[in-house]
């Protein structure tokens, strides 16, 4: 038996052998979970080599399974992301409800993910594609709470998507007699023009929406704050990212013959910049955790997008690394903020306040996924924005890189929300019972931050694979034009050299932090957050003197009238708009006798007057 | 071995010529402010005096380990970018890691240094340092679109990155960037206003609203930390702009004369003018300036 | 070596030099005598030239300016303000309400003699006392400092049973943090 | 003015029984009533007859009388005319009725009554604290309230003021008025 297929086999009999273990075991439960995902890793990493395919032929479909090393770099973030958040969620999901169909949706949108990308034909792509679709709606709709509102969005908006694919894909079909994929790139370019467009366009309606490009982007922030936090993990952090992979592909191989600076590129580009825009000033206005990240979720991907769509080696590079950088810092700020929400019983900023004290770790987790977010050096977030904009840069597209630098700039606004509304200022007495999260769930938090802060130093460890994934797709060799271990240039030859930057930085600050706690420090005593110079007022144990409402109010009072436009509100227009037409439709059917016969007699003389005038 | 002590060694000196130049720098711009006033002021030397004493002052009580790291991440960011800037021409003295990093770095590296404060601002609890944090860091959005975009104008204009880049492409055209984008150096020095927090954008520590805004609970070594990191910064940010705009300097005297001359412009704007609301100062740079900001990248990209 | 006595003999020297010319004030602007304030701070008597400065908040001020009357509210206000503060500090009783209640003499709401209840270093006399006699008031104190005489805030420390007593004679609900250092 | 201060006196006379009027010339109308009718003529005032705007309310100690007396002057911007609308509770047992459903500023005058004077409204809704803070004893207002002695008793008296005269001493002497005897004992 071919491993591929002894991979997919044990994910979906994990799948169900552990949905039926929770009715024998709990603990038979976890383990099944934990193994149903980390023994598929193993094995795929240690047993799959790239570019080796297998054929296969079910129903009179040709089928082709294998992974390229584009696919392997997604396939890093799919498995590694998945093994680490699924023993943070045997943790989370304790003692809830619906445990077992939880874990089977996680088995089996991983299983899915790694299918899409092990898939090299449409058919089995497309499948997979729904099968990942109708895990994460189940997903969505998990907790029974605004099935109505969220769930129908995130169903119409996949649904919305899966057909223009399917459209593309029986397109295709119907022009070269095949589904594989690299039939297609081989024929694309002798395609007439209109296909040109209309292929890629079909294809990019179907990915954006599972990257959450900028009109499409809807679904997202409800649905990302919907779910329960240790899958969202993953829905941000690797699902999203399936989008991009479809993404790359189209641009890439697709449109290839397309230069770089052509319409297309550009459209997608800007739609990509406006994204990363709105998508910060709307997280920045968030008061909820969840729909905060999940708002700056739009607008990393926003950033990665512009990256893809620029195309060269340069953004391809940086968006390949901001997806993987993303994956981290996103997967462990979901991971927080899901610990947070277990340990208090919230996630709104309004509630929680000074935390810092009672769950440092996963404070130490979150403080530097945001400032691998905030795109900070030396962690790793850095790396890949310097990228972003010196491509965009050498790419003569300056009206982007100001975009982009103002929605980075603003990203700082809700990362200092995050960790203010979460760990710092007053600690109220309403939380004073709250514990650190367990073990199980802490661990896989700090792996993660870890990893941001090492690739920070050196991003060579992750930029050879994207290397390798590149020159699949037809990049020339990018190390030591763009990138050494710990080195990383430009297209003028300017550099930035990691390594030193990080000694120097980590020595000043050992310096005076130490500096700072060693001075006088038998006599600094720590005193509560109730102690503090409020006018020589002491505050009572009650009085809730912490900042949180309307947090950045003159902020966002400067930037209303661009906040003041919604996307939604067009859907809702649409949506209603729609609505009344087929109300319209449905007064036709009065249920009175007598108006039928007249619309048989209207339908009649119709008839005839038509008879007349064309044959007549 | 040896060449790295010599290099720790040339960084120590340049950090102590940072802080001297940067402390009496303030102690200049508060004598200046004193004599528009009208008054005699306090001697030049005052901010040391200042500093010995705070050093010198006991410091009882913290509020949490984030307290100490607020701090020391600012002064990370202050000593961090003296390092990048090359702080004479020729690169012999103190040329500390100016080859390792460039400008896109750089300004990443200066927005730190607000955000690691604001965490230990945070820590505090004090409702208004938190107040005075959200109020700076909107404004650093506001002020930091122009400045980037007098950047980008520079960097497409000579086709590089680095800062040693622009200024050797100012001694070999022999001309200083001011004269050669005109446009970049108005909207760069525009958002040095707001970077410089003097009136009209001192809203951040607002003494008589906010009382003293994120150093409020800060007293002793934290604000003898924050005072010698903010007068280096001004340093930094001063020779980073002689670099950029005025052709660097060949020896420590031109070096002060362009410098000061240059902290002149926000010191003088600063003492006629009231204080803006914090709305206000964003839009105010997202006004004039960045109308330059677009006239400096168009000139760029034409010429 | 940094025990030795002589070299902390220096330290001290030039330690309360650097204090004696920096002094940053929190005012804390009880009664008529914050008027008198601005006065002293801008252009025509210019307290900045002695290093005198505004703080903001006691956290980071040396010297608490008491300016007139105390009402028994204040005063724990006051405390509470002096308490935060760091050593070594210093307070300025400003004006006849603070020495001996001034024409409150009789008040029902106002204390009358301010160092009962918190360790005044220097009394500013005078109803009001103008900012010239202000200024003398911080030149006293600074030659206090210089001798190393301005030792209120040991005095406070030495004596807290004492102080509290007085304290919380006047101020019946007692609510505040613990004092220790 | 005067046949629309005679017109108005004339109504409020019709309606409540026991309003007497005492006539002071110029803008000024002056009612005694019973602490009873208090709400009911505020409310006239108020709605009726267009007096909008409450001035003040305070309060008198007729230490002699044994009693409180809590004046309301409102005023009436249409015909440029105020109020004072009197009542006597008497001292031992001073309670009346909450008005801040009629003028929410009323509030803060009353809290002020019932800390110094010990005036307690029906149905205020308010923290026990408002200018004094753990007051305990006779509020300090009433004139039986030996302030001096309270002060002295209370806090630390620095010496050397012994010999410093009362101003208000000084001031009989030299106006030569003859100060009555309760006043010599209260008006300190």
């Amino acid at each position: 038996m071919e491993m591929i297929h002894l991979i997919l086999i044990i994910f979906l009999g994990g799948a169900v052998l552990t949905y039926f273990a929770g009715k024998v075991n709990d603990i038979l439960r976890d383990a099944l979970f934990i193994l149903s995902i980390l023994v598929p890793a193993i094995l795929f990493f240690t047993n799959v080599n790239p570019e080796s395919y297998i054929d296969l032929s079910i129903a009179g479909f040709n089928m082709k399974w294998g992974i390229t090393h584009f696919g392997w770099i997604f396939s890093l973030i799919v498995l590694g992301l998945g093994v680490i958040v699924s023993f943070y969620a045997v943790s989370f999901m304790k003692g809830r409800d619906k445990v077992g169909s939880f874990y089977f949706n996680f088995i089996l949108s991983i299983g899915a993910m790694l299918g899409i990308l092990l898939s090299q034909d449409f058919v089995s792509f497309f499948i997979f594609w729904e099968i990942m679709t109708w895990s994460s709606y189940l997903m969505v709709v998990y907790n029974g709470n605004q099935v109505q509102k969220i769930g129908i969005k995130y169903f119409v908006f996949s649904a919305v998507g899966a057909y223009a694919m399917l459209m593309a894909i029986v397109i295709t079909h119907s022009i070269t007699g095949s589904f594989l994929i690299t039939d297609l790139i081989a024929v694309f370019p002798q395609l007439s023009n209109q296909m040109h467009i209309l292929i890629p366009i079909l294809f990019l309606i179907g990915f954006g929406v599972k990257s959450a490009m900028m009109p499409l982007h809807v679904w997202a922030p409800g649905a990302y704050s919907n779910t329960p936090m240790a899958y969202t993990s993953v829905f941000s952090g690797a699902l999203s990212k399936m989008g991009v992979y479809g993404m790359v592909l189209i641009m890439i191989t697709l449109i290839s013959h397309i230069p770089e600076g052509h319409w297309f590129r550009e459209v997608i580009a800007w739609m990509g910049a406006f994204t990363a825009v709105l998508g910060t000033l709307w997280a920045v206005a968030q008061d909820d955790a969840k729909k905060l990240l999940a708002y700056s979720s739009v607008a990393q991907l926003g950033y990665i997008i512009t990256g893809v769509a620029i195309g060269t080696e340069l953004a391809m590079l940086s968006a390949l690394f901001l997806s993987i950088l993303h994956a981290l810092f996103k997967g462990t700020l979901f991971m927080a903020v899901g610990a947070i929400e277990k340990q208090t019983g919230t996630s709104n900023f309004t509630e929680v306040s000074g935390l810092i004290r009672k769950m440092p770790w996963t404070f130490l987790a979150s403080l530097m996924a945001i400032i691998a977010l905030a795109g900070i050096p030396p962690l790793g977030g850095f790396v890949g924005k310097w990228m972003l904009y010196e491509s965009l840069i050498n790419s003569n597209h300056y009206i982007l890189v100001i975009m982009i630098f103002f929605s980075s700039t603003a990203a700082f606004l809700y990362c200092y929300k995050f960790l203010f509304g979460f760990f710092l200022g007053q600690e109220e007495k309403e939380w004073a019972h709250v514990k650190e999260a367990p073990a199980l769930m802490v661990v896989p938090m700090i792996i993660l931050a870890a990893g941001t802060f090492i690739l920070g130093a050196y991003p060579g460890l992750i930029l050879s694979p994207i290397d390798a994934g590149m020159q699949a797709i037809g990049f020339e060799a990018t190390q030591g034009h763009y990138w050494e271990m710990s080195v990383i240039l430009n297209q003028w030859g300017d550099q930035v050299v990691l390594q030193p930057i990080v000694y120097a930085i980590f020595a000043i600050f050992l310096f005076f932090f130490l500096f700072l706690f060693f001075k006088s420090r038998k006599n600094t005593r720590y005193v509560t957050t109730k102690d503090i110079s409020s006018s020589g007022e002491v505050p009572l144990e009650h009085e809730n003197l912490t900042f949180s409402q309307n947090f950045f109010q003159p902020f966002l009072r400067a930037v209303e009238p661009v906040m003041r436009r919604q996307i939604d509100k067009y859907y809702n227009e649409f949506g209603r708009g729609l609505e009344a037409i087929f109300d319209f439709g449905r007064r036709i059917y009065t249920g009175n006798g007598q108006t039928y016969a007249i619309y048989v007699i209207i339908f009649v003389i119709i008839l005839l007057f038509f008879k007349n005038n064309l044959f007549g | 071995m040896e060449p790295i002590l010599y290099k720790v060694f040339g960084a120590v000196v340049t950090i102590i010529l940072a802080f001297v130049v940067g402390m009496t720098y303030m102690g200049l711009s508060r004598k200046i402010t004193a004599r528009v006033q009208n008054r005699v002021g306090p001697p030049v030397y005052q901010n040391f005096l200042d500093a010995l004493k705070l050093i010198s002052k006991k410091t009882a009580i913290h509020h949490g380990i984030m307290q100490m790291m607020g701090p020391a991440f600012f002064m990370v960011t202050s000593i961090g970018s003296l390092m990048f800037i090359p702080v004479l021409n020729d690169g012999r003295f103190f040329s500390n890691l100016n080859f390792e990093g460039d400008l896109v770095f750089l300004l990443y590296l200066m927005v730190f240094g607000p955000l690691g404060m604001a965490l230990g601002a945070g820590q505090t609890g004090n409702p208004n340092s938190a107040i005075g944090v959200t109020r700076g860091l909107s404004q650093m959005v506001g002020f930091e679109i122009p400045w980037v975009m007098a950047l980008v104008a520079l960097m497409i204009q000579y086709d590089t990155t680095s800062i040693v880049g622009l200024m050797e492409a100012q001694s070999a055209s022999g001309t200083w960037l001011v004269f050669s984008s005109p446009f970049a150096f108005i909207a760069a020095v525009l958002a040095m206003l707001g970077m410089f927090r003097y009136s009209p954008f001192d809203i951040v520590g607002a003494p008589t609203e906010l009382a003293s805004g994120p150093v409020a609970e800060n007293g002793g070594k934290y604000l003898f930390t924050m005072m010698s990191s903010n007068s280096i910064f001004a340093f930094v940010k001063l020779t980073l702009y002689v670099d950029l705009f005025l052709g660097g300097a060949d020896n420590l005297i031109e070096l002060l004369i362009k410098t000061f001359a240059i902290y002149l412009i926000p010191m003088l704007y600063g003492l006629v003018s009231p204080r803006y609301r914090t709305e206000q100062a964003v839009r105010y740079f997202w006004g004039w300036p960045l109308f330059f900001g677009f006239l400096a990248i168009m000139y760029a990209v034409v010429f | 070596m940094m025990n030795d006595k002589n070299s902390q003999k220096i330290v001290d020297i030039i330690q309360n030099y650097a204090r004696l010319h920096s002094l940053f004030v929190l005012a804390y602007g009880t009664g008529c005598g914050a008027i008198e304030i601005p006065p002293t701070m801008t252009s025509r008597y210019d307290a900045e030239r002695f290093g005198i400065r505004g703080a903001a908040t006691p956290r980071q001020a040396d010297v608490l300016l008491i300016t007139g009357y105390l009402t028994t509210k204040t005063l724990k206000r006051v405390i509470r303000v002096y308490e935060q503060m760091q050593d070594p500090k210093y307070v300025i009783g400003f004006g006849s309400c603070t020495i001996n209640g001034g024409m409150y003499w009789d008040s029902y709401n106002t204390i009358k003699v301010l160092d009962k209840y918190l360790p005044v270093d220097v009394y500013i006399n005078g109803c009001m006392p103008r900012p010239e006699a202000v200024i003398a008031g911080f030149v006293k104190l600074q030659s206090l400092i210089r001798e190393g005489k301005a030792e209120g805030a040991k005095l406070y420390k030495d004596n807290l049973e004492q102080y509290r007593e007085n304290q919380k004679k006047v101020i019946p609900n007692w609510v505040m943090p613990e004092y220790n250092w | 003015m005067e046949e629309i201060k005679s017109k108005i006196i004339e109504r409020i006379k019709a309606n409540f029984s026991d309003a007497k009027n005492k006539s002071y010339p110029g803008d000024r109308i002056d009612f005694s009533v019973n602490k009873e009718t208090i709400p009911s003529i505020l409310f006239y005032l108020k709605d009726e007859m267009g007096f909008k705007h409450l001035s003040h309310i305070t309060c008198v100690d007729w230490l002699e009388e044994n009693e409180f007396e809590v004046i309301f002057i409102i005023w009436s911007p249409l015909e440029k005319l105020k109020v004072f609308v009197r009542t006597r509770l008497d001292r031992d047992n001073p309670v009346m009725d909450n008005i801040d459903v009629i003028w929410r500023q009323a509030h803060t005058y009353e809290r002020e009554m019932r800390e110094m004077f010990g005036i307690q409204f029906n149905g205020l809704e308010a923290p026990q604290d408002f200018l004094l803070e753990d007051w305990e004893g006779m509020p300090p207002m009433r004139r039986d309230f030996d302030t001096e002695g309270y002060a002295a008793e209370t806090f630390f008296e620095r010496p050397g003021r012994e010999d410093a005269k009362d101003v208000r001493e000084i001031l009989t002497e030299r106006s030569g008025e003859i100060v009555p005897d309760f006043a010599k004992k209260y008006s300190r």
